[in-house]
């Protein structure tokens, strides 16, 4: 059996890529990235199709690849080398270390290295074809809103170089990169393409060149660097070891008693992830990223950047399930959730507390991973699907907003449905996907809970049960900014049509998922869970997922019917309560001077509470220390365990 | 059916010297209590059934006044309380005082006093919850009217 | 520092009578020399107007030619001065307030003619529900 | 059928119920501060007048967004008393507080936002003491379902008694009793005037009065739950200890100042990190 | 833009019963500007002077305000006495310090209940106007008016309270010192009470001094200013010291409150004992001609009544400075930094008359 789609979804975007370089008209250029777009995301079809005609069951390919892996070498030190030009350039020579290490490690391994066994190189199952489809689709879409929204972004910004052809290169050489990474079953293949996607998002969140992003680029640069340093040290002791560097043995041997160095493989695999997944003390680099034009932050939060960590975390659950690399995970996961979710409250930038709850979301999944359980993967599944749709969502809503609004606050969003309508709604309909009770991430959170009950996580139950609360809070009060009665003029909406073509799509995907979530539940995440685990508890029993579509039918139909409803009834109009001193409109109060003064209504930030200036230091602090501490004792343990 | 149970009070301070405030207040306080009228002292115009107004009208609350009155639900009762509400009382013959509160919203009751005893504005209360049940009767009776015109 | 401080309070109150008065089920009770409201033995009064210059209020009105003397309530302020001032004693205050209404109306007495021999005070209807205390 | 007849009765009589309960409140309170007090029906006569009042609203959507309020927490209590999943419950329930929340803000109006806003940090304090109330049953249990926590065989109260601890401490938020009542306060005088509800007049406040009542029966449900168990006497305490805790509430109602919602934040969390967490613990380990 | 709200507070709001509005801005409900905004009381009071002859105007300066109406007169009446040098009668002066701390007791109970509202405790408000009317009962049954006492005129008193009134009273305020010694401990002791009174609106000694507060809003910053002690009606000849606290929030202010009641009781005792029998007025003759400075002690602060007369009926002027006018300055300075919750007790804890500050 072959599977030519396989090489084609992660060679096309790399020859896109170069296309996209080579071509410096505008118009065509888009034409191109739009055409490609499509062919990715039909190609992503293809492949699932394909790949379900054989029966949905694990394919492995490409055991022989004598001439990729010297391809894949020289890639891996051409990549060396643009980091190091880079890092001297930028005048940060020291970040280039954390590149020149690991590939000479790496390098020495395959060339001087013991013979590893042959492995196949490429996996296929049902949580890369996820992964695949995600990437396939809500990185296309990307790409699409990208079209449109470039063109926005760079007749406002005159100050910024106008290098699209550039921006658009790395976007397709990040969407290539991440197809392999999520196909790859050879660890060797997974660090070239960790390291790419390492290297693009450092180029993308420096587009602008201007000192911010240069600097935040750099922080995310060495924090992923660092993480591949660690993924690398992982893999050559492993494939010293064990003479393999197979992702699926590894995991393989990781469940159960596990080989000292399979311990420390992992724990270290899993640290590697912390920092692709933005956990903390991790996390300032997604912060940093939102420096960027708004496709590469939505690319980067949604789609691929973090859902990298995500999926490598996934793939060790097995190996994590109960034993102390397990633990670290989910308490940071767990931790990074609540906290980011208090620090979110106190931001109003709105790309700000998409990052925060990025962060903060992906904190969960990261806890359910290191539960590793096949309950809390099965949340974790959902999370990612519903979180990538209404990210990418947000995300471009928020940069289509900022175009028109000329703001991105969240305070200037008052009224938002009345000045902005159509922009206000998909925002609307990404922040409910995000928290409500119908939508899947609740849901997703319900699973996560019980199935941290079940296992006996109590610290992992508090911090659900506590971020649970704080993430309605901030999400609530920014839905609240949207819908909120005002006589302030509209707003004129100049959304390009590509940009409403991927935003429809995307709340469209939304609310079908709402709908075929049961659906999807039984049909693919639970082979997904067999397939992992080869066992799989239903979480939510079939019984309460039939009341939940009746639930959903049901909010869905209430507001509407009582909106019929009440359109009929009689009302009268009247002015808000303004302690008797209105001046006749809805804004406005008769102020102290005796003159009319503007009302202004802010959201509860609780900055002196939860102010990520009060909040960021200790959460790293303590981070730190438990990852410190976790990753000494899992290594002293399994060594010493070894030595005895 | 019967809505002068639940007769909710706005208080209006106009220009009063305190003395009938402070007794509105002390007739829901414990003495006089008349929240066992079914009275409640809502501070919010929105869910008011009667506007007790203490104290007389001058240039600068005129308006307000009449935005609290107009602020109100129908159907609705305005009570003045006190002389100074009645009529303008001492300070009438003063160059800021326009008078009563009839000076700018339609008084129904006129309570007298200085300071009006709690014994005198629970009697306003009193009066004022019939009218405001016999507008809300006028009110259904001409609903009924109307449909039934409609009807034939 | 305490938590609930007031619960002994609140609960043995549970158990005592309400303070409240029955007012209006049963009526009012004012102490001797409750300033309620001014009555006026019409037939002592000369028409001297004195009363009417110096009430503060300017409730009073006095009309010596028509022989009438009239308080608008609704302008009362119940000081008494009008009582200190009247130089035959005719006037005093009374317990007991006049009553709410719709209208702010004004009480009219009328100075029985001189030959006659002083007779029960002619007041009009306005007059009849002054100082029932209600 | 079984199910259909406790939720039939929810959907009829909770309203009642709570009217009933909240006139006693009030002659409760008002015996307390030596008053007479209004009639015990004083609730339903409030809520007849408020039907009959003129519709006015600043922004005509607040009407159906109080229906969808009312309606949706209505259908979370139905499947409450229907015995369903009671997680499942109480985040269906936290939707329907959104609603309530929309219905405030889209006004615009100062006092009726900075009411909603406070409402939502009250949602944020209460939130995790219930969802760990549910943990906790599913720990003693076995079970989330309503129908099996129901049946078991000793009270759940034995081995939670933190959590009930906590779950009556935020049972005074969802009360809106003193000193938690800082989004909307039964007491006349609040610094917001009367907060989450300053812009809901006539029926749009009925509808918000009505599904207090539906909402209070529905969380004094939830604590039944913690006494109720196969044996039929086990119902009598529950109603005794529902209404001991409801006077409880009345009486802390009465001893105490409105606290600020900082307070209140910190204070309710605290109290679920202990009572809830030393109890969690405790039962984690003898699983 | 950013994070701050601006909104109204008043005119009409319910936690404060009179209308003053403040425009606020706050940022998650603490205040970082408060600019007030009076007016909506202003009657004109002090130009009826110009039409009411002297003696009317007695009642008219009482009705400056409701609360400490009888400070009013009397500060009024003293203020004339002086410029037509009138030697008040002792039995006169005596009963003017009972009533005028009889007025203080329904003052400083009417604050308490007021300040327990604003922070919400509303048993505590009833609580509090439940023992107020005790005294009002005594009003009426001295006065004949529970809040508008109408008794002083120039030369003395019209009423005199015969002995088995001063014994009677002497009982009545026995009771309302145990039912005071009652609240006291829920508004010195309750938790939830101090979580709303301690170090909220902190105002230093010299800020109070500098900024010119008066009456007990002062002398809880630790001002040591009482009028009483120049000895005006009878205090000269009564003992007593003023009360202070040193802590300024609002705390010291209902601790200095609840202990001026206990002192209002104790005048009144040492008053009804030394009561001397005597003549209740001195026979006013001619008109007023020259002018005077009053000042007193209200139940709020300092007062200040000026008068001048021109030997007619007439007077040229009639002037009142009130301690809540004095107040508003230090008041504003408490609010900023202060809680949004914050505002209606802060408010409340100047003890705000707004009808007298606008007359
Ligand atoms: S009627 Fe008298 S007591 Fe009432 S406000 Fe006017 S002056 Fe004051
Ligand atoms: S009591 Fe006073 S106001 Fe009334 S009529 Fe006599 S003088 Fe005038
Ligand atoms: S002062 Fe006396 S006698 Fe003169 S008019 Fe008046 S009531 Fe009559
Ligand atoms: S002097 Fe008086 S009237 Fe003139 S501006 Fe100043 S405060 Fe206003
Ligand atoms: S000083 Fe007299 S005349 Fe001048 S504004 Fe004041 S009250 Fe009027
Ligand atoms: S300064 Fe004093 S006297 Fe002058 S207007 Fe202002 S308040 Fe009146
Ligand atoms: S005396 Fe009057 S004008 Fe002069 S500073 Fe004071 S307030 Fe201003
Ligand atoms: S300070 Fe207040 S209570 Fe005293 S006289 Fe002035 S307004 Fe009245």
């Amino acid at each position: 059996m072959d599977m030519w789609e396989i090489p084609f979804l992660i060679c096309f975007p790399l020859v896109v890529s170069v296309l996209m370089f080579c071509i410096r008209i505008n118009k065509i250029r888009n034409a191109v990235a739009y055409v490609s777009a499509v062919i990715i995301m039909l190609m992503t079809g293809v492949l699932t199709v394909h790949w379900g005609m054989n029966g949905f069951a694990p394919a492995e390919f490409y055991v022989e690849t004598e001439l990729v892996d010297h391809f894949i070498l020289g890639a891996e030190i051409l990549l060396m080398l643009v980091v190091t030009f880079l890092s001297f350039k930028y005048n940060r020579p020291w970040v280039s270390l954390l590149s020149i290490v690991p590939t000479a490690v790496i390098a020495w391994l395959e060339l001087e290295g013991p013979e590893l066994d042959a492995i196949s190189h490429i996996k296929v199952d049902h949580l890369s074809i996820l992964m695949c489809i995600i990437i396939g689709i809500i990185g296309s879409l990307i790409v699409i809103y990208a079209v449109g929204y470039m063109h926005g972004y760079q007749h406002y910004h005159t100050e910024i170089p106008d290098r699209r052809y550039y921006f658009f290169m790395i976007l397709f050489i990040f969407l290539g990169a991440m197809f392999g990474f999520v196909l790859s079953d050879s660890l060797l293949w997974i660090d070239l393409f960790w390291e790419t996607t390492s290297v693009c998002s450092f180029l993308l969140i420096g587009y602008t060149q201007q000192e911010e992003a240069i600097h935040n680029s750099f922080r995310a640069l060495w924090m992923n660097l660092l993480g591949g340093c660690a993924l690398c040290v992982g893999i050559v002791y492993f494939a010293l070891d064990q003479g393999t560097a197979s992702l699926s043995v590894l995991v393989e041997q990781g469940t159960g008693q596990a080989p000292a160095s399979v311990q420390v493989a992992i724990a270290l695999i899993a640290f590697a992830a912390l920092t692709k997944a933005a956990q903390l003390p991790f996390s300032k680099w997604l912060l940093g990223a939102m420096v960027a034009p708004t496709p590469s932050s939505a690319l980067l939060h949604s789609a691929t950047m973090v859902k990298a960590g995500i999926y490598v975390l996934f793939r060790l659950a097995p190996a994590m399930s109960g034993n102390m690399t397990g633990t670290m995970i989910s308490f940071i996961g767990g931790f990074t959730f609540l906290s980011a979710s208090i620090m979110a409250i106190a931001q109003s930038d709105g790309k700000k507390v998409l990052a925060m709850s990025t962060i903060s979301n992906l904190g969960l999944m990261v806890a359910c991973a290191g539960v590793g359980r096949p309950e809390t993967i099965w949340a974790g599944c959902f999370l990612m699907i519903f979180h990538a749709v209404s990210k990418s969502l947000l995300f471009q809503d928020i940069g289509a907003t900022e175009n028109s609004l000329h703001s991105r606050d969240v305070e200037e969003m008052h009224g938002l449905l009345y000045r902005l309508p159509v922009l206000a709604l998909f925002m609307f309909i990404g922040i409910c996907g995000m928290f409500l009770a119908p939508f899947g991430m609740l849901i997703s959170k319900w699973a996560a809970l019980k199935a941290s009950v079940d296992e006996n996580n109590i610290i992992l139950v508090f911090f659900i049960c506590f971020g649970s609360a704080t993430t309605s809070f901030y999400w609530t009060k920014w839905l609240g900014k949207l819908i909120a009665h005002t006589n302030r003029p509209p707003v004129r909406d100049i959304t390009k049509k590509n940009e409403m073509i991927s935003l429809s799509i995307h709340a469209v995907l939304m609310l079908a998922l709402c709908i075929l979530f049961p659906f999807l539940s039984s049909v693919y995440v639970e082979p997904l869970l067999m397939e992992m685990f080869s066992e799989s508890n239903q979480v939510i029993s079939n019984n309460v997922l039939y009341i939940l579509i009746i639930l959903i039918c049901f909010f869905f139909a209430v507001p509407f019917l009582a909106y019929i409803y009440e359109k009929n009834v009689k009302t009268n109009k009247k002015l808000s309560y303004m302690n008797g001193i209105n001046t006749g409109k809805n804004d406005a109060f008769m102020g102290s001077m005796g003159a009319e003064k503007e009302l202004v209504l802010a959201n509860l930030y609780f900055k002196d509470i939860c102010g990520q200036r009060k909040l960021m230091n200790p959460s790293i602090a303590i981070t730190t220390a438990v990852i410190i501490i976790m990753m000494c004792m899992i290594i002293a343990s399994a060594l010493g365990g070894g030595m005895i | 059916m019967n809505i002068k149970r639940s007769p909710w009070l706005l208080h209006y301070d106009g220009s009063s010297c305190n003395g009938c405030d402070i007794e509105v207040l002390a007739s829901l306080t414990p003495v006089y209590d008349a929240e066992r009228l079914g009275v409640e002292n809502t501070g919010d115009p929105m869910q008011a059934d009667i506007l007790l107004i203490t104290g007389g009208i001058n240039t600068q609350n005129a308006p307000v006044v009449k935005q609290l009155y107009d602020q109100m639900p129908r159907p609705k009762v305005v009570v003045a309380v006190g002389i100074c509400a009645c009529t303008g009382g001492v300070f009438k013959e003063t160059y800021n005082i326009l008078g009563g509160a009839d000076k700018v919203i339609p008084v129904d009751i006129y309570v007298p006093g200085c300071a009006a005893r709690p014994q005198s504005i629970i009697d306003g209360i009193i009066q004022a919850r019939e009218l405001f049940q016999q507008r809300s009767d006028e009110h259904d009776a001409l609903m009924r009217s109307q449909k039934g015109a409609a009807n034939v | 520092m305490g938590f609930m401080t007031f619960k002994t309070t609140m609960l043995s109150n549970l158990f005592k009578k309400p303070v409240t008065t029955k007012y209006p089920a049963e009526p009012a009770v004012y102490p001797e020399g409750s300033r309620g409201h001014v009555v006026i033995e019409i037939e002592k009064c000369i028409s001297c107007t004195i009363c009417a210059l110096n009430c503060p209020s300017g409730a009073i009105k006095v009309d010596r030619a028509a022989r009438t003397w009239e308080i608008n309530r609704y302008d009362c302020i119940q000081c008494g001065y009008c009582t200190l001032k009247c130089p035959k004693k005719c006037l005093h205050m009374a317990p007991g307030y006049q009553t709410p209404g719709p209208e702010k109306s004004i009480e009219h007495y009328d100075r029985p003619p001189e030959e006659e021999k002083p007779a029960a005070p002619a007041a009009n209807a306005a007059a009849t529900n002054a100082g029932d205390g209600k | 059928m079984n199910q259909l007849i406790p939720m039939m009765c929810y959907l009829l009589l909770a309203p009642l119920c709570g009217a009933i309960m909240e006139g006693f409140d009030r002659k409760i309170s008002a015996r307390m501060q030596r008053r007479v007090g209004p009639p015990i029906l004083q609730p339903i006569y409030d809520v007849i007048k408020l039907w009959k009042k003129q519709v006015i609203v600043v922004e005509k959507s607040q009407n159906f967004l109080l229906l969808s309020y009312l309606l949706l927490t209505v259908m979370t209590g139905c499947m409450f008393f229907a015995g369903t999943d009671l997680l499942m419950v109480l985040f269906v329930l936290s939707t329907s507080a959104v609603f309530l929340y929309f219905s405030a803000v889209i006004s615009g109006s100062p006092m009726s936002t900075m009411g909603a806003l406070r409402e939502l940090v009250q949602d944020m304090a209460y939130e995790p003491a219930v969802l760990l109330a549910a943990v906790g049953f599913y720990l003693t249990t076995g079970t989330f379902d309503v129908h099996g926590i129901m049946n078991s065989d000793v009270s759940a109260i034995v081995k939670m008694p933190g959590f009930f601890i906590a779950f009556v401490f935020v049972l005074t938020i969802k009360m809106r009793k003193s000193p938690f009542d800082s989004a909307q306060s039964h007491h006349p005088h609040q610094e917001l005037v009367k907060g989450i509800t300053t812009e809901m007049g006539a029926k749009n406040l009925a509808f918000f009065q009505i599904t207090e009542w539906y909402e209070i029966i529905l969380m004094l449900g939830v604590e039944a739950l913690f006494i109720v168990n196969k044996n039929p006497w086990s119902w009598l305490a529950a109603v005794i200890v529902i209404l001991l805790t409801y006077f409880l509430e009345i009486l802390i109602d009465n001893t105490s100042a409105r606290m600020k919602w900082q307070d209140m934040l910190k204070l309710s969390w605290i109290v679920t990190l202990l009572a809830g967490g030393v109890n969690l613990m405790a039962l984690m380990l003898i699983r | 833009m950013g994070k701050k709200s601006v909104v109204p507070f008043g005119p009409q709001h319910p936690v404060l019963p009179e209308p003053i509005h403040l425009d606020l801005v706050i940022e998650d409900e603490i205040i970082s500007e408060a600019i007030p905004n009076i007016g909506f009381i202003h009657r004109g009071l002090e130009g009826l002077v110009e039409k009411k002859d002297f003696n009317e105007m007695v009642y008219i300066a009482e009705r400056t305000c409701g609360i400490c109406s009888f400070g009013h007169g009397l500060g009024y009446v003293e203020a004339i006495e002086h410029v037509m040098n009138i030697e008040v009668p002792a039995r006169a002066r005596y009963l003017r310090t009972i009533w005028a701390e009889l007025g203080r007791m329904h003052s400083h109970l009417l604050w308490l209940g007021l300040a327990a509202d604003a922070f919400g405790f509303e048993s505590l408000f009833y609580e509090s106007w439940r023992i107020r009317e005790r005294i009002l009962d005594l009003h009426e049954l001295t006065c004949g008016s529970r809040l508008i006492f109408s008794v002083n005129k120039v030369g003395g008193v019209i009423r005199d309270i015969p002995a088995d009134k001063l014994a009677y009273i002497k009982d009545q305020i026995l009771i309302v010192e145990k039912e005071v010694k009652n609240i006291e401990k829920t508004f010195l002791g309750d938790y939830s009470v101090q979580t709303r009174s301690k170090g909220i609106g902190l105002l230093t000694k010299e800020e109070a001094h500098d900024l010119g507060a008066v009456g007990p809003f002062a002398r809880a910053s630790g001002i040591t200013a009482d009028l009483r002690t120049t000895g005006y009606a009878a205090y000269g000849e009564l003992d007593f010291e003023p009360v202070i606290s040193n802590d300024g929030d609002c705390y010291a202010r209902l601790d200095v409150r609840i202990r001026e009641l206990y002192q209002s009781i104790d005048l009144i005792r040492q008053a009804i004992d030394k009561i001397p029998e005597g003549e209740l007025e001195a026979k006013a003759i001619g008109f007023p001609k020259g002018e005077y400075f009053m000042r007193i002690e209200q139940p709020r602060g300092e007062a200040v009544y000026y008068v001048k007369g021109n030997g007619t009926k007439i007077l040229d002027r009639m002037r009142i400075r009130t301690p809540t006018f004095a107040n508003i300055p230090p008041l504003c300075e408490t609010l900023k930094g202060a809680d949004y919750a914050d505002v209606g007790p802060l408010v409340v804890s100047i003890d705000p008359c707004i009808s007298c500050t606008e007359r």
